[in-house]
Parts: structure tokens; C-alpha cells; sequence
């Protein structure tokens, strides 16, 4: 693959700028499938005001890296882009950016959705939710696995 | 020397962002590691790092069994993930 | 579905900005898909110096529609925009954007994939190619309809 | 009156890019319509517009059999489409 960036930090990102470096130096580019997480208001009826997430770091650029050249093995990627803030975030706040270029629309979907998936699964990623209810360490949803799962029944999309 | 990491709730269960430990200059694996910890700390945190759903990593690589470890590893504790 | 958004215009389009459109308003967004298409630089090793994009004005905005209400039906969806580009275009340039926004990821990924399939097989829109080859008006893909035609298989997913 | 338009290579096939007919104070459906084209224009439009692949639109809606039309209906014929 051409381009891998894979960016954790506390700043805000613009998905223009992003888009863009994810092309450049690109030659045949044909499609770009990107995904975009915000920060919920509310999350099971609980109001959340602030989001604090925390990270592993080190392992979790290195995850990231894992996620996306499996992805690439299963399909013909240009290339990929993932951004995840870490740090307080506030409800509406833009938390993690997945960009994939491809020559066809087909790889450049079903490889974000594959990065997202593993993101959701497998980088050492924790939110702690904020508000009039306390604090609460967000419990990993089932179905975030099952999701994750289904990719290892499906090996040659 | 060890390093030994914890993440998320289970650093504050335990009060304890991380630990350095002395290389005991024998063979020593991932659970024996893990024994001596409880042993040391109480029960608290034996009942926080014999959790059902914790996550062990060696070296930033999630591993599901026991391992043998080397002078210089970073272990890690912490829950399931979160994040995207 | 709050936020329906059609265009199909000859000018450019910022990706940042049709963003924020898709979200205005919105106060329950978790997660937006989006894909952006690009005008190849070759095609069956053609090479193409210019693009000519014909539609049908009326029809196409009417089929846009549809296809958005549809995807609307099978998916609960917050927002959906779509952006797509007529007259004559250069190698590398953007052409079509679809946004979807939902509360779940899984929905948006999915309304965002199904719009640019049946995008692509039921909106009138007709692409020429120029180059040294002459001029030649591009086939409809096998592939694209078969593409199209297996959200009918799967109709509760 | 029924306004009748042609699209992309069809269009330029015929070198036509639409027609206005008067409307014919009888029933009309939309294959005779398509047969009075071929027949006033020759053998060159009843290739065309016989293609087997040719798509039809009623009132910007594609339609698949044949159709009763009304005074003031839109008929468009073009190819398979290409856009996204």
C-alpha cells in the first residue's frame, strides 16, 4: 500500500485535510470510502457531558498498524488513514476518522469497515463517560464482537 | 528489570498506573508474575487481576495464555476495549 | 429521516463542508460514512484526458430521491446527502459524494454502500471519456448491477 | 402535446436530443408511440430505438412493458446508465 497514517492525539482533526493527505502522491485513486465517530449525548438514557479517553500508547499505534495490514492483505488498498483523539471530548466532538482509498469502491468500503470494526475490538482504546450520574468506565458491547467476528467467517469478501 | 502497566478501570481499581520490577534472575512466566503481585498487594488486588474478562499483554501483544517472560518485558493489564 | 440533501451541479465540491450539512441540526449523530468517487485516470488501460457527465435534470435528482427513501426504510438513519457532478471533468477530480449519518455505525456503512450501488445503476447519469482513443461512451458494468441486485437477497440486514 | 427526449449515446445516435408531437386525440401507448418514431424516421431510428438494451422512463419513472400515455407525458429513451 502506498500511504498508511495512523495519528492519536488530543486535537480536533478536519476530515477535508485528512481526505486530502490520504490521496496525496496517490496516482489512481477511484474511491475513497471514510467513516467518522462522534461522541454520543446520551448512551443507554445516561446524559453524558464529558468523554475521557484514555489509550495504551505505543501499543495502540502499533494495533492500528496491525488492523490495517490485514486489511490490506484482504483487499487492494492505495491507502488507509486513522485518526483517534484521546484526552476530554464533549458530546458532538468528533473522536475517530478511518479514510480508505482504493481503486474500487467495493475494497475502499469493506476495508473501513473492517478497520472500524478491529478499532472498536482490538486497540487499547478505554472511554470513561461523564456526567450528573457520576463517572462510568464504558462497558465493551457483544456486539462489537459479533461484528468483528463475522470478518474471520467471511475471509475472501 | 519488568515493566508492569495497568490501563483504564483496572489502573483505578488498584490505584496504580504501573509498577518496575527487579528481574529475578530465574525463569519466571506470565502467571507466576501475576501470582506474586496478588501476593504481595492483598486480595483487592488479587480480586482485580483474577477478573474474568482481563486482557494480559506482553511486549504491547494481547496474549490468551501464559508465556514465558524475558529480562526487559512491558506487561499489561487492562479491560476489554472501548474505543472508535 | 431529519436531513435529505441532493445536487447535482457542474462546480466542485468540499467534502469538510457537505459534512457539516449532512450534521446541521442533527443532535443525536454517533457516526457518518461517506464516500467520494473520483474521475479514473485510465480505464481498460484507456487513458482518459477528459470526462463528459450527461443527466437527465428532474429524473435524476426524482431517482436520487427514491433510492435515499429506500435506504431510509431499511436503515434508521439521521441524514443522507448526496453530491453529484455533470459537464466535463479532469483525471483525478471528484465526481459524486454520498454522506449518510446514523446513531450506529452499521447503518450508516450500510445506507452509504447501498445509495452508491443503486447510484450507480438507477440514477441517470451517462459518462463519455476523450483521449487519444477518440471518444467513447463507458458500458454499464456486469458487476455494478450484480452489486445492486444482492440488497435484494438480503433485505433485513 | 407529448414531449419525447433522447439521452447520451442515443442521442447522439439519432442526432436528436428531443421531440414535441401533438397529441394524437386517441389512445396512445407508449410502443405504438415508439413505432410512429421508427416509421416517420426510418430504418436508422427503428435499429436504435429497437436496441435491446434500451431503458425507457415514463414521466422520469423507467418503466418496463408497454404503457397507456396521456397528453402532457414526458417519454425519454437513453442506455444503461453510468453514473457514481
Amino acid at each position: 500500500m502506498e500511504n498508511i497514517s495512523i495519528n492519536v492525539h488530543e486535537a480536533d482533526f478536519d476530515v477535508a485535510g485528512l481526505q486530502r493527505g490520504l490521496l496525496s502522491g496517490l496516482s489512481e485513486e477511484g474511491a475513497v470510502a471514510t467513516f467518522t465517530g462522534y461522541v454520543r449525548r446520551a448512551n443507554d438514557d445516561r446524559q453524558v457531558s464529558t468523554l475521557e479517553l484514555e489509550h495504551y500508547p505505543g501499543m495502540t499505534e502499533q494495533s492500528i498498524k496491525t488492523i490495517i495490514d490485514e486489511a490490506a492483505d484482504r483487499w487492494p488498498l492505495l491507502a488507509a488513514s486513522v485518526v483517534h483523539r484521546v484526552g476530554r471530548l464533549s458530546p458532538g466532538d468528533q473522536i475517530v476518522w478511518v479514510g480508505v482509498a482504493s481503486t474500487h469502491r467495493e475494497a475502499a468500503f469493506s476495508a473501513c469497515e473492517f478497520i472500524m470494526d478491529y478499532l472498536k475490538t482490538r486497540a487499547p482504546f478505554w472511554k470513561k463517560e461523564l456526567g450528573p450520574f457520576g463517572e462510568i468506565w464504558v462497558s465493551a458491547r457483544q456486539d462489537d464482537e459479533s461484528r468483528a467476528a463475522r470478518w474471520q467467517d467471511d475471509s475472501t469478501p | 528489570m519488568l515493566k508492569v502497566l495497568f490501563f483504564a478501570r483496572i489502573r483505578e481499581e488498584l490505584a496504580c498506573s504501573g509498577l518496575e520490577l527487579h528481574w529475578p534472575d530465574t525463569r519466571l512466566d506470565l502467571y507466576t508474575l501475576q501470582e506474586q503481585l496478588c501476593a504481595e498487594h492483598g486480595q483487592s488486588w488479587r480480586d482485580i487481576l483474577t477478573q474474568d474478562n482481563m486482557i494480559r499483554a506482553v511486549n504491547q501483544k494481547v496474549v490468551t495464555d501464559n508465556c514465558e517472560l524475558n529480562d526487559g518485558d512491558e506487561i499489561a493489564f487492562f479491560p476489554p476495549v472501548t474505543g472508535g
